[in-house]
């Protein structure tokens, strides 16, 4: 019970991270492979704020800030240029952004592993197990943030706009929706969706490090994947489904050791059944 | 097209040349030295850089200690470190470049995967060295010239089973199955509690993790929490350890955490949210009343600007050895071959008379495996 | 006599330029140990930058997984070597019979990988190839035989290692050549311009992708035996992630499809990447990463923004070259436009349709050609 | 030796609820050069997908030359005798022109991989008949001399021919044009039709051609089958069909 409470907390931070993925992914047709990284920007920001003001609220303003700064600066300098060339450059590309956060971010702070003090709002006993509070707290403000997201997205008009972008983006442009408008606003969601998952994860794991966003950044990769890249309750359910997955491994002592292979495996699994995950659409080249 | 070929070639047999020029060396590098050379790698960045760096800073302490006081014969010391990022390809460069500079004894590497590495490069070459802290029990194994000053994993871990039985009847184990420290250590424990009679999942529970599932402990911490364990065994580095027991803090499970020498460096990552008691073997204490450390202690706040830990003393002690084994043995020639050295040090160290004082301990010698043999030097730092 | 083309020789001229000199002074003399250790690494990195060459550049799937592949040769390679040591004598034969087996083994992970290839393409095919080297390097770490944590204990070779390594580059850069030089590397590059086109031509798609997949995965574990009897020990760690991008960017670098570029790219970054080891220490030791990370977003942008097409074709690399043979060949220089040669690193889509094309275009609208239009503007 | 080179069978497919094409009876003679024309969306496309195994039809059966082909793939179609173009071209576009028709050519000749790799004599041998016999196919179709010209550099209409050249380099007994003249002013359509007739006299080719342009239909083809909305509207000799009042009425309107 207490694993799948935890699960379901570490899940809840993939499933925003996957969001970000996925949203870019349906409507500007990449990979974004340095979303893991913004993560990392977020939480050096939270840190830095923390230090300086020494209150969450501002650290959390901040971080949202900054980050969808960078999504957008890293969209118009990287990403633009190869809007129309072959999907592997700009994936590479993706990469090459992903080295250069992490290598700023060590340039500036260094490569050791800073301690965070954010919030410790003790424990909460029910029915004989102990959650903590923050752990709620995570779980509740994503479940928030996501339904806010599909609310944002079925129900105004940008949203609407998003969804004729990611259909047919030929057809957008000629119905008079600023297709490059649309695709720098996705960013800066995904990217502020990035920050508000650097703090929650701050909470759980009140460290940072440059490295910090490689591996959640991967394992939401491989969340939103699952789900199917570029539907978004397919990233909810396929963070939540890793989280879960990975918690239940390493409670398992044989399993430990193996739980990135058993993840990873679970993907190409799934792959192999469903080759756009499991609530992805399948799209025919046409001949 | 033929024009174009011929210069082609042209330009190849020149770098053809140029590159015949840099690599024509011949093996005796020590030839140019002014200083005895002592080298060294270890990581200066990535997670374990908190233990390359004191390392190094205990060291050039050691060296300028030497120097101060006239060298050997009036010739001084010099200190070389190089940067593996603990990895054993980039401990392997190191060496090489360490050796041609004309590294004359050295004291290994840092972490214990990378000074395997380092051993086997400083075998062929017949170079002595002395690590400060590689405590796996292969880097030793490796030839006649590789000695070490820390306790080895096993050693360790055994002790940690014998301190830890006499005061708690259920102890929580996590470690990590990706790294050579932690399962060095996790292994000599196991083997200790089963002479003990302690039987796995009834006096003690085990978790584990590796390094790429390395940052949220919340499964382990609540799964030893629901077994009742009334004390955090936690065998890892300082990083992990400080969010285990955050975790643990969040969970509120406060029960007391122990470690090993790794845990060394944990209190700058704690905040005041945890409660728990930490402490951990090491054989270096830093408020000891003895005069040598609190001398070592003042001369590392006052260069520094810290209090050094323990891998800072190992480094010091270290190269502190080395000198006084020179200096038993005679050495006397500023020129000696990295080999030729360690032929003159290797009977020193293991003959049975030379015996070392330090900050580590008192009374070290050392076994022909290269082995330290010191008081159990065993000391329980607890967190303010 | 056929005529003397350099560009089918400059590979291997290359090579032998960095290999014979030093073999000679190495079997002569004394060579230096960072000398001797430098070259192995260069000769090994060429071995990978090329094979991965083989599948990102010339079949066009990009492969996240290549050091799994090598991962897996210098295991098994390795232990095959640790066993092979009390058998035989000579450490030559053990090299070479050891790294037969290692290539052999990761051939097999090739072909297990392949599989998924056969259904997945592009962004998904990349984080299956991505997955499936951290699986492997997680399964390889958590067996005991194989050193566990400790990693694998192997026995060193010597300073002469480089001179295998050596033959084996140029072996990789053999066999790679002459595969696309053949028939079988035209149906590749084929599937790569367009699959569904290559498969209407009769190219059996399937075997193809197994069969390159195969081939790069042999030698990746050819040269993680070579890493393996250069370092010991064999440690998890350094196969990861980060590892497979070192070699995508030698590979970006020296262009897609670009065999010579590889090479040169391979020398040149690793060289660096030494000196940088060396020399950098501290947190300066990120410039490494930082430096990676503009030589993959400038000469990705350069090569393929579709909005620098005309400032390439007038200033590229390819243009230079052309400009300079051309005036030792004597002649006048082509005027301007279709400059663009076939093993470029160009890499993009190049639009083949004249919008009028996509208007008049009567059946099922061609949905691709029509994005690209949008695209546009 | 059937009577037919190409004949189908009540062919038909449905993607989910919309039968894209159905109960298609095509029967053409050896030699013929046959138009398969409808307005847009009538599903012209869908019957070459079909024909060359990129769809799999969902009923009814076709048969090359007698033998039936159903089911198999669109290489192993290839292989028995069916070549096409594409309506949007698609070449292999960072390729050379001569490359483009030596991949068509590949499998016809038999070197394996190994051969080819360690260079024996019969790598050489192959590749050495199969370029004097891409030269001589690029000859007929004016694209010698851009033989080194990678692909997506040629002008239109070149890509076009080049597409048929790379199509009969696979040694076909039935050759599907998309929409050859898409694109092409009036001059190129004449010179494709003459390209065409050449194309059927000089390689003894069957040829299944979808085209819009009317000219060059009624100049060209022997006999027509009229689609429009997945099913036949009209089959017959050119003339008659284009004279059938559903055609006349599909086309124009009421």
């Amino acid at each position: 019970m207490n694993t799948l409470i935890n699960g379901l907390c570490l899940g809840g931070i993939y499933a925003l991270i996957a969001l970000g993925y996925t949203m870019v992914y349906g409507i500007a047709k990449m990979l974004n492979f340095a979303h893991g990284d913004i993560i990392m920007v977020g939480a050096y920001a939270v840190y830095t704020t923390l230090a300086l003001t020494g209150h969450t609220v501002p650290a959390v303003i901040v971080a949202v800030i900054v980050c969808t700064l960078l999504g957008v600066l890293t969209e118009r300098v990287a990403y633009r240029p190869l809007r129309g060339a072959s999907p592997l450059a700009v994936l590479i590309t993706a990469i090459g952004v992903s080295y250069l956060l992490q290598s700023v971010s060590q340039l500036i702070f260094g490569a050791g592993t800073i301690p965070v003090s954010i919030g410790n709002w003790g424990t909460l006993e029910l029915m004989g197990i102990s959650i903590s509070i923050s752990s709620l707290l995570t779980l509740g403000l994503c479940v928030v943030i996501m339904v806010g997201l599909s609310l944002f997205i079925t129900r105004t008009k940008a949203g609407t706009a998003m969804l004729a972008v990611s259909e047919d983006r030929a057809a957008a442009s000629l119905m008079g929706i600023n297709v490059n408008g649309i695709i720098t606003l996705t960013f800066a969601i995904g990217s502020a969706l990035a920050a508000c998952a650097s703090v929650f994860y701050l909470m759980q794991i009140p460290a940072v490090s440059p490295t910090l966003g490689a591996m959640p950044g991967i394992k939401a990769f491989t969340a939103a994947v699952i789900g199917g890249i570029g539907s978004i309750p397919g990233a909810m359910v396929g963070g939540i489904l890793l989280g879960v997955i990975e918690k239940v491994c390493s409670s398992i002592p044989v399993l430990a050791p193996y739980t990135t292979a058993i993840e990873f495996g679970l993907l190409i699994l799934i792959l192999m059944v469903r080759p756009t995950g499991l609530m992805g659409k399948t799209r025919r080249e046409k001949v | 097209m033929k024009n174009f070929t011929r210069i082609v070639c042209a330009v190849l047999a020149l770098t053809f040349c140029l590159l015949c020029a840099t690599a024509c060396g011949e093996a005796n590098y020590t030839a140019n030295n002014t200083t005895y050379v002592i080298g060294s790698t270890g990581p200066l960045t990535g997670d374990a850089s908190v233990y390359g760096v004191a390392v190094q800073r205990g060291a050039m302490l050691a060296i300028e200690e030497i120097n101060n006081a006239g060298g050997l014969n009036g010739v001084l010391f010099s200190f070389e470190m190089v940067d593996d990022m603990a990895a054993a390809d980039k401990a392997a460069t190191g060496y090489t470049s360490l050796f041609e500079k004309g590294m004359q004894a050295s004291i290994g590497s840092v972490t214990s995967g990378s000074c395997a590495s380092f051993a086997a490069e400083a075998e062929g070459d017949g170079v002595l060295f002395m690590t400060p802290s590689a405590s796996a029990e292969n880097v030793i194994e490796t030839g006649e010239n590789a000695f070490r000053v820390c306790f080895g994993d096993a050693q360790q871990g055994t002790l940690a089973a014998d301190r830890l039985v006499e005061t708690y009847s259920k102890i929580g184990v996590i470690y990590d199955t990706s790294d050579p420290y932690s399962t060095g250590l996790y292994e000599a424990f196991e083997a200790q509690m089963t002479k003990l009679n302690k039987v796995k999942d009834t006096d003690y529970f085990v978790y584990s993790f590796t390094k790429e599932t390395n940052k949220d402990f919340s499964t382990q911490v609540s799964e030893l929490k629901a077994k009742g364990c009334d004390v955090l065994f936690l065998p890892f580095y300082y990083t992990e350890a400080a969010l285990v027991c955050k975790k643990a803090a969040q969970l509120d499970f406060n029960v007391p955490v122990f470690g090993c020498d790794g845990l060394d460096g944990i209190k700058d990552q704690l905040d005041d949210t945890v409660t728990a008691q930490v402490s951990y073997i090491t054989p270096f204490d830093v408020e000891s009343p003895d005069a040598d450390i609190k001398a070592f202690v003042d001369a590392f706040e006052k260069k520094y600007g810290e209090a050094p830990n323990q891998f800072a003393a190992d480094g010091y002690d270290a190269v502190m050895i080395l000198y006084e084994a020179m200096k038993a043995a005679g050495v006397n020639d500023v020129k000696i071959s990295a080999a030729d050295l360690a032929d003159l040090l290797r009977p020193v160290l293991t003959g049975g008379t030379f015996k070392y004082d330090g900050l580590t301990g008192k009374g070290m010698t050392w076994t022909v495996e290269g082995s330290c043999e010191k008081d159990p030097q065993v000391v329980i730092v607890d967190r303010d | 006599m056929k005529k003397f083309k350099l560009k089918h020789w400059i590979n291997y001229m290359i090579l032998l330029a960095l290999a014979v000199p030093f073999s000679v002074i190495a079997f002569t003399g004394t060579v230096k140990g960072s000398t001797s250790l430098m070259l192995t690494q260069i000769a090994y990195s060429i071995v990978l930058a090329v094979s991965l060459n083989l599948v990102v550049g010339f079949l066009g799937e990009l492969s996240l997984g290549h050091a799994g592949f090598m991962c897996a040769g210098a295991y098994i390679g390795c232990f095959t070597a640790n066993y092979l040591h009390t058998v035989i004598p000579d450490p030559t034969v053990v090299l070479i019979l050891s790294m037969v087996v290692g290539g052999l083994a990761a051939a097999l992970f090739g072909f297990i990988i392949g599989l998924p290839t056969l259904r997945l393409k592009g962004d998904y095919l990349a984080i299956v190839t991505l997955a499936f080297g951290e699986i492997i390097r997680t399964v390889f770490m958590n067996q005991e035989i194989f050193g566990g944590a400790l990693g694998l204990t192997t026995k060193k070779y010597g300073k002469t290692l480089f001179v295998i390594a050596f033959v084996m580059a140029i072996f990789t850069v053999f066999v790679t050549q002459n595969l696309m030089k053949s028939k079988h590397g035209r149906a590749i590059q084929a599937i790569r311009d367009n699959e569904i086109a290559a498969r209407a031509m009769g190219v059996n798609v399937t075997y193809y992708k197994l069969a390159v997949f195969v081939i790069a995965a042999f030698f990746a574990g050819i040269a993680g035996v070579i890493y393996g009897h250069n370092t010991t020990p064999v440690d998890y760690g350094f196969f990861s992630f980060n590892y497979s991008v070192e070699i995508l960017v030698m590979v970006v670098l020296g262009g897609m499809g670009n065999i010579t570029g590889s090479v040169l790219s391979a020398i040149l970054l690793t060289f660096i990447n030494i000196q940088l080891t060396t020399k950098l220490s501290g947190d300066l030791a990120a410039l490494k990463y930082l430096i990676y990370a503009l030589i993959l977003i400038v000469a990705v942008i350069w090569n393929n923004a579709p909005a620098l097409r005309k400032v390439r074709a007038r200033f590229g690399l390819q243009r230079l070259i052309e400009i300079i043979v051309h005036k030792f060949k004597g002649h006048r220089l082509k005027e301007e436009g279709g400059m663009e040669a076939p093993s470029t690193a160009d890499w993009s889509k190049v639009p083949t349709k004249i919008p009028m094309d996509a208007l008049l275009s009567t059946d099922i609208v061609p949905e691709q050609s029509v994005k690209e239009e949008g695209d546009k503007k | 030796m059937s009577e037919y080179m190409l004949e189908t069978r009540s062919l038909g497919i449905s993607f989910g609820g919309l039968k894209a094409a159905q109960d298609i009876n095509l029967k053409i003679k050896k030699n013929q050069l046959y138009g398969l024309i409808g307005p847009n969306g009538a599903g012209k496309t869908t019957v070459f997908n079909l024909l060359t195994g990129v769809y799999r039809p969902t009923t009814g059966t076709f048969l090359l030359d007698g033998e039936e082909l159903v089911g198999k793939t669109p290489a192993e179609i290839n292989k028995k005798g069916i070549a096409r173009t594409f309506q949007n071209i698609r070449l292999f576009s960072n390729m050379s022109v001569i490359d483009n028709v030596l991949v068509g050519m590949g499998n016809s000749t038999k070197c394996n991989i190994f051969q080819s790799i360690f260079r024996l004599p019969k790598h050489f041998s192959t590749e050495k008949q199969m370029r004097s016999a891409a030269r001589e196919l690029l000859r007929v179709f004016g694209l010698d001399d851009e033989r080194r010209t990678v692909a997506s550099n040629l002008p239109y209409g070149s890509q076009r021919r080049l597409e048929m050249a790379r199509a009969l380099a696979t040694n076909p007994k039935l050759l599907l044009l998309d929409e050859p003249a898409a694109g092409m002013n009036p001059q190129e359509t004449a010179e494709l039709t003459d390209t065409i007739r050449r194309i059927r006299d000089e390689f003894d080719m069957t040829v299944l051609l979808i085209e819009h342009d009317m000219s060059l239909v009624s100049g060209l083809c022997d006999e027509l089958t009229v689609l429009n909305f997945g099913t036949t509207l009209a089959q017959g000799n050119t003339e008659e069909v284009l004279r059938h009042p559903d055609v006349v009425k599909a086309y124009l309107g009421e």
